[in-house]
């Protein structure tokens, strides 16, 4: 092994060497600083892996030939391993990256980049007070000379501004480092550690010390001046900045905190925590791409910090979580700095132009998620660990806030990102630098290797070796193939998926596995109707059907938590794609996000801080103990859940997601994504069964949301002049349905609710493909603007016929199976005024059916339309399978309920249907369906036998041959009575449709932002005022601590 | 119960019943109308006249395959409402069809005809058929408000679905009517049987003076011959749901004439003393009045 | 008495210094402040080491090793304030480096005029 | 007549051309396709009326008419005067609703057309179009002396003076204006018409439709409809 | 307010041809100056407080080769009638100034004068669309030039049999067949 020491050296001495070599020689000089870093990154790293194997063992080096405290020693140890690599890869590659820049200022700017790395190397590796204030004076002047390198003028300011900024905390530095040393008598940190400091007495000189490095970590709201760096300094150094030097300053606070003891940590998840949420809020008015990741870096930074606060509760994996976090964000931050670089303009909306190389997409995509902490990465099993840890401890308040914090980040930067992939770009594809890219790709290989790391260390299954996911990561590597070739592959994934695994399904999941696996691949056939290679499809719908393959199969917390993510994530990018999709894209992820947490929260706090656990038994144990907790913990599951069945209040992401998704993807959010929620949701009351808080059954609550989601759905949907979102609107009704059955917590209920799972997915399947083929062939998805296509359209037609027929619960066909066992579960039910409710919805769905199949396949055809096709046949293919489907379900529904009706029996122990042959008994009625069929079927044969013994003479006449008040129509538009169609029932039910949830919604993100635009004034740019904030800042902390310890 | 050949026979001849019964009836009706307003009125058999001389028009014309079939739906929703209910109590002839199926599928059935005539009469294009459909489906969701709740009360106070129990529980006395053992469900039911019968002040559907006769506008010749023939059995389908809900069944022809003719009558008193609703103002009633009471009836149960 | 003097006066030195830096516009007053606030730490840095009586930390031949620990002040101090001037010297330079830029770029010193980067 | 201008000679050169929404137009269809529509071709029904045949067993045939005849659904389209005299029937003093004759609101349903007056060119568009839109068989009573010879009207620039040369009338009823029972009583005479099967006024106007057309047109000058409104 | 008042007063600033009071609130005035017409008009809305446009109307003067239009403006807070009258050359075509934008409503009066008269207006709003009329090919009908009686006989078909009696003779034989 290589001392460790020799990075500071190697740093050091080529920083000196470098003033021997020739000015000129600059290609030279920079070979030299290249393989310095190289150097340095090599020893780092072999440390690394060596102690992360176990090879050695944690090193204490001593620095002339003395004991400490009266040499400075320095020390590695894994921690330090860890981020010395960070630290110095970034470094490495910052100058790969900077390389026109560095060159341009000469061999003076390489060396002071050497020194730089050398001395957060050396920040991390130190145990010495004084040492830490040399380095950290050292990044200092790097940094000031770093900022230099920018071709931006506004630098110099920021630049001088950090120095002004800097001084102060020099000085408060060396204050608190004197005083500290006459304290105790030792500079060294293992010396102070052995004397605890109290917070008061001689402890303000400690304080004063942790406050410089607390400031050096840009505390909001005293980090004016960082930010004003981030936005002018070069990327590349911006890369540094963000990434190492926070690291570093961290990892230094992080030391002196051990060792100031366990009576400071408050103080630092304190200001960690108002670090987090005040910086992520003021970067959601930030439109300055630079900027907004400086926000980030700082609420990042404080995020950890705050972690650092938690270092008694954390134990064991203290490092694993902190450094989770610390390390995905060093890594996503220079990447996404890195890739500022690369693009031109500095608007949000001007990163539009990455869309030009699909793997700098990816790459953004990928630095995102790290930061948000999505799985596969780091930030995600750090998140599990900690929220988990806060939970089993009963911070909830500290758990709330990080969840607050992380949902408001995750809000910026995937509107960011939405920008990114939707907004129109100007600039000419600028060609991007390929050394740069490459960089970038080195950040984004770092970023999926920490994840498999960490996967690999985390006490949970790693998700980079789980077969769904990965089979979903294969289609990145396929991507050059053309669409159809991945869509078999995709569809035999799926169905292969389920054939291997159907012996393992009970069968409720084998109900689900059904709809969403087999049902999948249905839906997918009709993707064959796109040609080209259609990037960026495949990828995000395979993660968002691993996601729920996994779910399925879950039998932990972290499985189901882990499922959960990856198909939120999948089915985001999935919506992103809509020709319209980014403002619901983005309410999309927020919501699911938002809902994600709730269920993180819900199964940390179930788990009392033992993690993971068994999911089922888990659940039903705290249920049947009885813990005080386990109803919140049901409140906080369900209400994760209904973010993604789109109960009323939670459903405003929906109707835009769903009506702007593509054709094929439309079925799938809806048919197969909507159903996720409905599983959790049957989890839920499967083994919690009714929780109470106070007085109130929790159940009882989800009947009156299922109700008025079915009410509110259903009347929202007969307003809509788009056939999308009136369908979309339509399942919120649905879903409202399917909640209400389950809460109902009997057994013809959770029937209900199971064979609304069966039922939705398979006609609201069908009518998504058949109006988006309608919308594919009209161009236009306004229902007014269509009308009379039944003629050209005849298949569409057929399938729309019948899914208005089975949706609307006339009989024969399989809605009405519903509605059936709708009565027969209420009637088994005490609740009685939620019925009311759905009683309403009933009929109301008839309307906004009726609205949809009128408006456009009757009426008058449009002379746009007279030579339309039928829809491709790629989408009808499906349509048909699915008129199948619904017909043999009508007419056997037993085929699929009968085994579930068994399986639900169980948990109820009753039985109260009766299948006796093709008739299904139940308590109170009977239903046969093959009857109700057949005598419909010889009633309507016989009668239409009757008109056409009447004779067979009719003649054929056209759209315009009508009697128009003796008049003939002038256009088939002003003949086509469609838009505003329902317009006696606006005048009276109207006010049921007055916004208010997304009035609701709206003004909660108005506060956010007006609150964001009011605060960021204090950043006035003035460098004076930057540091008085620092001041008072100190003062204002010491003033609290002494409030506080008192 | 299951099917036998000989259920067809008999469920053909209670269909002929009835069928004869509604011309004969809806046209003493009418007769009646016009005797209050001191008119002669109609022959009693005008009903056949017209049905015959439509069927015997020479010439029909056709929108198109969803035109062709809408009355088919229709009359197809009359009959098979007809055959899904029983219709005499205690007769093993005129149980018709009920055993595929028990009150659920009888409340669900009556919206087949509405959903096929609607599609005939949107295909042919004519924006008054739009129009009155539009205005149908709004006024009939909130009219049926009601029933469905009064449905819902008195299976929950008979603990069943099944209509031939609950019309056996009526039995005995005069006093065991669901009319009597729960008023306020009967009440709820009958604002829904009066605002779906098409009489004022609920037929702005049909709003002769600003959109002809609203969904059948292009209707003629054979197929207006089997809507004439739907509109004197469907109503009476209807009415026998409810006589055999709230009002004791039927348990021989006569009861069976006497209380559907009592019942119909009550949508033709208020039909000739109110004028008409507009659609919003007969949803408000509805909502505003039928609802509550509905509630009450749940609730009281 | 003496020590406490120097660290009363090197805290005055300090005060003095960042009022000064905080309240002088000119980019060029500020870096004097600063410069004054440093040679305050330095004093009080300096002050903390200082024992009464006792000689300068040179262990020579009228300091024997044996008793240099009685009769020496803390050397550590000295040793720190030696690096901190050079730092702080360091520091300066660069400050002022920095202000003949802005001067350049603005032909002002104000430092109220560089305000672009902000909110 | 004395005082006409025998040199009056009236324009039969000029053409009225085709309505705007009528002529034959190009779109574009949503694949960016352009299409020709012809709206005439396209939105109308081009078929020519059929001659209906009557049953072939008298009996049958003769109960039918009887059926028909007791069973006369009237268009309710109004023109001049005598659409005042059709509404006194509805009342309690004549109520015709007790022969079986009733108002129907669409010419699909109704058998029966009372031209109740004079009839402008411009009415007589509306009329042809509402009587060709009825099914067969139906008939056609001109009510008062406008329809038989222009009555008051006999020298307006713009009122037809014969009702039958435009469409195939079954029965005049005389007067200016007739009163209700002298409708009254042509109806009767009506109902006898159509007992005794004499009443194929839709079998001739479709034999004789060329030259029912060509006396539409030759007064109609903006013809802009198909020839057979169905 | 009396109207010779009020004539008086116009008279001192248009050419205004003798009055006729045809009644106290109903007088009748020729304008000679055409061109003044729109200035006279906007006066009258504005100030005098005619702001009705009651009709606008046309004669054929046929024999001295005139169209006579009439104005005819009402005071609704003085209960007053102006008919002002302008008179055109009878030569084709012919044509005025329109005034929709001073009366909205004048708009369908001169569709109704350019369809019966002949007389245009350029600038109306639909002024060449028709009006009562559907497809008349011939010339304006309320012009004195066109046969009316001439056109229907040629048009339309007579029924073989029809007397036209004088009403007076005819109803003296009737009553008294002796004399």
């Amino acid at each position: 092994m290589v001392s460790a020491i020799f990075i500071i050296a190697v740093g050091l001495g080529t920083a000196f060497l470098l003033g021997l070599v020739k000015s000129d020689q600059k290609g030279f000089a920079f070979t030299l600083t290249v393989a310095a870093l190289a150097v340095m990154t090599w020893i780092a790293y072999d440390w690394t892996v060596a102690l992360s194997r176990g090879t050695v063992e944690p090193a204490t080096i001593l620095t002339a030939g003395t004991q400490p405290p009266f040499a400075i020693n320095l020390h590695i140890g894994l921690a330090e391993a860890w981020l010395l690599t960070v630290i110095n890869a970034t470094g490495l590659l910052a100058a790969f990256y900077m390389r026109a820049a560095l060159c341009r200022l000469g061999k003076g700017a390489m060396s002071v980049l050497l020194v730089m790395v050398m001395a957060l190397s050396g920040l991390v590796l130190t145990r010495d007070v004084f040492n830490l204030f040399v380095f950290f004076e050292l990044i200092v002047i790097a940094t000031g000379g770093l900022v230099l390198l920018s071709e931006d003028a506004r630098a110099v300011a920021a630049g001088f501004k950090y120095l002004v900024v800097s001084q102060i905390v020099s000085i408060l530095l060396l204050i608190g480092i004197i005083f500290t040393y006459h304290a105790n008598g030792s500079l060294n940190i293992d010396d102070i550690a052995a004397v605890p400091f109290g917070l008061q007495g001689a402890s303000l000189a400690m304080f004063l010390v942790l406050m410089a490095l607390v400031l050096e970590l840009k505390p909001f709201p005293a980090n004016g001046w960082a930010l004003d760096i981030y936005e002018s300094a070069h990327p590349g150094f911006s890369a540094i900045f963000s990434a190492a030097s926070g690291t570093a300053a961290l990892f230094a606070a992080d030391k002196l905190v051990a060792a100031a003891g366990p009576a400071w940590l408050p103080l630092m998840t304190v200001i960690g925590l108002f670090t987090f949420l005040g910086s992520n809020v003021l970067a959601l008015k930030q439109d300055n791409d630079r900027r907004l990741l400086g926000y980030s870096s700082v609420a990042q930074i404080g995020l950890v910090f705050a972690i650092v606060g938690q270092r008694d509760i954390l134990g064991e994996g203290y490092l694993f979580v902190a450094g989770g976090v610390l390390i995905t964000h060093a890594v996503a931050k220079a990447g996404l700095y890195w890739i500022s670089g690369l693009v031109p303009g500095r608007g949000l909306a001007d990163w539009a132009i990455l869309r030009a190389n699909p793997v700098l997409v990816f790459a953004f995509a990928s630095f995102v998620a790290m930061l948000v902490g999505l799985p596969p990465f780091p930030g995600f099993y750090a998140k599990w660990d900690l929220m988990h840890a806060l939970a089993g401890s009963g911070r909830f308040w500290i758990m709330a806030l990080i969840l607050a914090g992380a949902l408001v980040e995750a809000g910026y930067m995937f509107r960011f990102f939405g920008y990114a992939i939707k907004r129109e770009t100007q600039e000419r594809f600028p060609g991007f630098a390929v050394d740069k890219v490459a960089v970038v790709v080195a950040a984004l290989a770092a970023g999926w290797a920490l994840g498999f790391v960490w996967g690999g260390i985390s006490l949970n299954p790693n998700l980079l070796t789980l077969v769904p996911v990965l089979f979903a990561l294969l289609f990145i590597v396929l991507e050059p193939l053309p669409a159809w070739v991945k869509n078999i592959i995709a569809i035999v994934g799926l169905v292969g998926w389920f054939w291997f695994r159907m012996g393992n399904y009970d069968p409720l999941q084998m109900i689900f596995a059904a709809v969403m696996l087999v049902g999948g691949a249905v839906i997918l056939i009709a993707s064959f109707y796109e040609h080209g290679r259609r990037i960026g499809f495949y990828v995000p719908t395979m993660l968002m059907y691993a996601g729920l393959a996994l779910l399925i199969e879950a039998q932990t917390s972290f499985d189901f938590f882990a499922a959960w993510e990856v198909l939120t994530i999948g089915s985001y990018f999935l919506i992103l794609r809509g020709r319209m999709g980014e403002p619901h894209a983005l309410s999309y992820i927020l919501f699911s996000l938002g809902g994600a947490f709730l269920i993180l929260a819900g199964f940390a706090l179930a788990s009392t801080g033992v993690q993971p656990f068994e999911l089922k038994s888990g659940l039903s144990a705290i249920a049947e103990a009885s813990v005080p907790a386990a109803p919140w913990v049901f409140a906080l599951l369900a209400v994760g859940f209904m973010t993604k069945t789109a109960s009323i209040g939670l459903h405003i992401w929906l109707p835009g997601a769903h009506a702007e998704a593509e054709t094929d993807v439309s079925p799938m959010v809806s048919g197969i994504l909507l159903k996720a929620g409905l599983y959790g949701l049957f989890l839920l009351v499967m083994t919690m069964g009714r929780q109470k808080i106070g007085s109130i059954d929790l159940t009882e609550v989800l009947v009156w949301i299922g109700a008025i989601s079915a009410l509110l759905g259903g009347v929202m949907a007969i307003f809509q002049e788009d056939a999308k979102r009136l369908l979309a609107y339509s399942s919120i009704s649905q879903l409202g349905y399917a909640v209400f059955g389950l809460a109902l917590m009997n057994h013809v209920g959770w029937l209900l609710a199971l064979m609304f799972v069966i039922n939705h997915y398979i006609y609201k399947s069908m009518l998504f493909l058949a109006v988006g083929g309608v919308y594919k062939r009209t161009g236009t998805k306004l229902m007014y603007k269509m009308g009379g296509l039944i003629t050209l359209m005849p298949f569409t037609f057929v399938s729309v016929l019948i899914g208005i027929i089975a949706m609307s619960g006339v009989p024969p066909l399989s809605g009405f199976g519903g509605r059936w066992l709708f009565y027969n579960a209420i009637m088994a039910s005490d609740l009685r005024l939620p019925m009311v409710l759905i009683f309403i919805s009933g009929p109301i769905g008839f309307l906004y059916l009726f609205r949809l199949i009128h408006t456009i396949f009757f009426g008058q055809l449009k002379d746009e339309h007279r030579k339309l096709k039928e829809a491709p046949v790629w989408l009808v293919i499906p349509q048909m399978m699915f008129v199948l489907a619904l017909l043999a379900f009508a007419v056997l529904p037993g085929m699929a309920l009968q085994k579930v009706d068994a399986y639900i029996g169980t948990f109820f122990g009753d039985q109260p249907l009766v299948w006796s042959g093709r008739a299904i008994t139940s308590t109170y009625g009977y239903w046969s369906p093959v009857a109700v069929m057949v005598v419909i079927g010889v009633i309507f044969v016989a009668v239409l036998l009757l008109l056409m013994s009447m004779g067979l003479n009719a003649q054929k006449v056209k759209q315009f041959n009508i009697v128009f008040s003796a008049e003939r129509p002038f256009k088939p538009q002003t003949t086509h009575f469609a838009w505003n169609f329902f317009a006696p029932y606006r005048k009276a039910v109207g006010f049921l449709v007055m916004p208010l949830v997304t009035t609701f919604w709206g003004a909660v993100t108005d506060t956010l932002h007006s609150t964001a635009d009011f605060t960021r004034r204090l950043y006035t740019g003035n460098g004076q005022t930057y540091a008085v904030q620092v001041l008072v800042f100190v003062v204002a902390v010491y003033l609290i601590v002494l409030g506080g310890a008192q | 119960m299951t099917f036998q050949w000989i259920q067809i026979p008999y469920a053909l001849l209670t269909l002929f019943i009835i069928l004869n019964y509604g011309m004969l009836m809806t046209a003493l009706i009418q007769k009646i109308g016009a005797r209050v307003g001191g008119r002669y009125g109609i022959p009693i058999w005008q009903n056949y006249i017209d049905l015959l001389k439509n069927i015997a028009l020479r010439s029909k014309i056709s929108h198109g395959v969803m035109f062709y079939l809408g009355p088919v739906f229709r009359l197809t929703g009359g009959i098979g409402l007809i055959l899904f209910v029983p219709t005499i109590y205690g007769s093993v002839m005129h149980q018709n069809f009920s055993f595929a199926g028990d009150l659920i599928l009888a409340l669900y059935f009556v919206f087949f005809g509405t959903l096929g005539m609607a599609l005939g009469a949107a295909e042919s294009g004519h924006p008054h058929s739009a129009i009155g459909v539009s205005r149908g489906l709004s006024q009939v969701t909130a009219a049926e408000l009601p029933l469905a709740l009064g449905v819902f009360a008195i299976s929950l106070q008979y603990q069943t679905l099944n209509i031939t129990d609950i019309v056996a529980a009526q039995q005995g006395s005069i006093f065991n009517w669901t009319l009597f053992t729960n008023p306020l469900a009967t009440v709820a039911a009958m604002f829904a049987f009066v605002g779906t019968m098409m009489r004022a002040p609920f037929d702005v559907v049909l709003a002769p003076q600003e959109i002809p006769i609203g969904p059948p506008t292009e209707y003629h010749s054979s197929y207006l011959a089997l809507m004439q023939t739907n509109r004197v059995l469907y109503p009476i389908a209807k009415t026998v749901i409810y006589m055999n809900l709230f009002f004791g069944g039927a348990t021989s022809w006569p009861e069976f004439f006497v209380k559907i003719f009592a019942i119909y009558m009550v949508s033709v008193f208020i039909g000739v003393v109110y004028p008409r609703f507009r659609v919003e103002q007969s949803i408000q009633f509805f909502l505003k009045w039928g609802l509550p009471v509905g509630v009450l009836a749940i609730l009281m149960v | 008495m003496l020590p406490q003097i120097a660290m009363a006066t090197g805290f005055v030195l300090i005060l003095m210094g960042l009022y000064g830096a905080l309240t002088h516009r000119n980019i060029l007053r500020m870096i004097v402040g600063f410069t004054i606030a440093d040679t305050g730490v330095n004093v009080v840095l300096v002050s903390v080491g200082y024992l009464p009586g006792r000689t300068a930390p040179i262990l020579d031949s009228a300091v024997p090793v044996a008793d240099a620990a009685t009769r020496i002040i803390d050397p550590v101090p000295q040793a720190l304030v030696l690096t901190a001037i050079v730092i702080g010297l360091g520091v300066t330079a660069l400050m002022l480096a920095y202000a003949y830029r802005l001067f350049r770029a603005r032909h002002s010193l104000d430092i109220s005029n560089f305000t672009e980067l902000k909110w | 007549m004395k005082d006409m201008d025998k040199s009056f000679r009236k324009d039969t050169e000029t053409e009225f051309p085709l309505r705007e929404e009528m002529r034959p137009r190009t779109v574009t269809a949503p694949d960016g396709q352009v299409i020709e529509i012809d709206p005439l071709r396209d939105y109308f029904c081009e078929e020519a009326p059929k001659v209906h045949r009557k049953s072939y067993s008298a009996i049958v045939e003769g109960f039918y008419n009887w059926a028909r005849a007791n069973s006369l659904w009237i268009l309710g389209f109004g023109t001049g005067c005598g659409a005042i005299e059709m509404r006194p029937l509805m009342t309690p003093r004549f109520d015709a609703y007790r022969y079986g004759i009733q108002w129907r609101p669409t010419p699909r349903q109704a058998n029966l057309l009372i031209i109740s007056g004079y009839l402008s060119v411009k009415t007589l568009k509306r009329a042809i179009r509402a009587y060709e839109q009825m099914q067969q068989p139906k008939f056609v009573v001109g009510l008062g002396s406008c329809t038989i010879n222009g009555g008051m009207y006999w020298d307006s620039y713009n009122t037809i003076k014969r009702l039958d040369d435009y469409l195939p009338v079954d029965l005049y009823i005389a007067g200016c204006m007739p009163r209700p029972e002298a409708l009254l009583a042509g109806l009767m005479e009506l109902k006898k018409i159509i007992r005794r099967g004499e009443a194929e006024g839709a079998n001739k106007y479709a034999e004789n439709f060329d030259w029912y057309k060509a006396n539409q047109k030759s007064v109609i000058k903006d013809w802009d409809m198909p020839d057979y409104s169905w | 307010m009396d109207m010779r008042e009020l004539i008086e007063r116009l008279t001192s600033r248009h050419k205004l041809g003798a009055p006729i009071f045809q009644r106290p609130d109903l007088t009748f005035v020729d304008l000679t100056d055409n061109d003044r017409l729109r200035a006279l008009l906007v006066e009258l809305r504005d100030i005098e407080g005619f702001t009705h446009l009651v009709l606008l109307t046309a004669v054929d003067w046929i024999e001295e080769g005139k169209f006579q239009l009439t104005y005819m403006l009402n005071n609704r807070a003085a209960n007053q009638t102006l008919g002002l009258r302008v008179y055109l050359e009878r030569k084709d075509p012919v044509e005025f100034t329109s005034i929709h934008d001073i009366w909205p409503t004048a708009e369908t009066y001169q569709r109704e004068l350019r369809e019966m008269f002949g007389i245009n207006f350029p600038g109306s709003p639909r002024v060449m669309d028709e009006f009562i009329l559907e497809g008349w090919t011939d010339m304006p009908p309320y012009r004195r030039d066109f046969d009316t009686l001439a056109y229907s006989q040629q048009t339309y078909r007579d029924r073989p049999g029809r007397a036209t009696n004088d009403p007076r003779d005819h109803m003296k034989s009737k009553m008294y067949p002796e004399g």
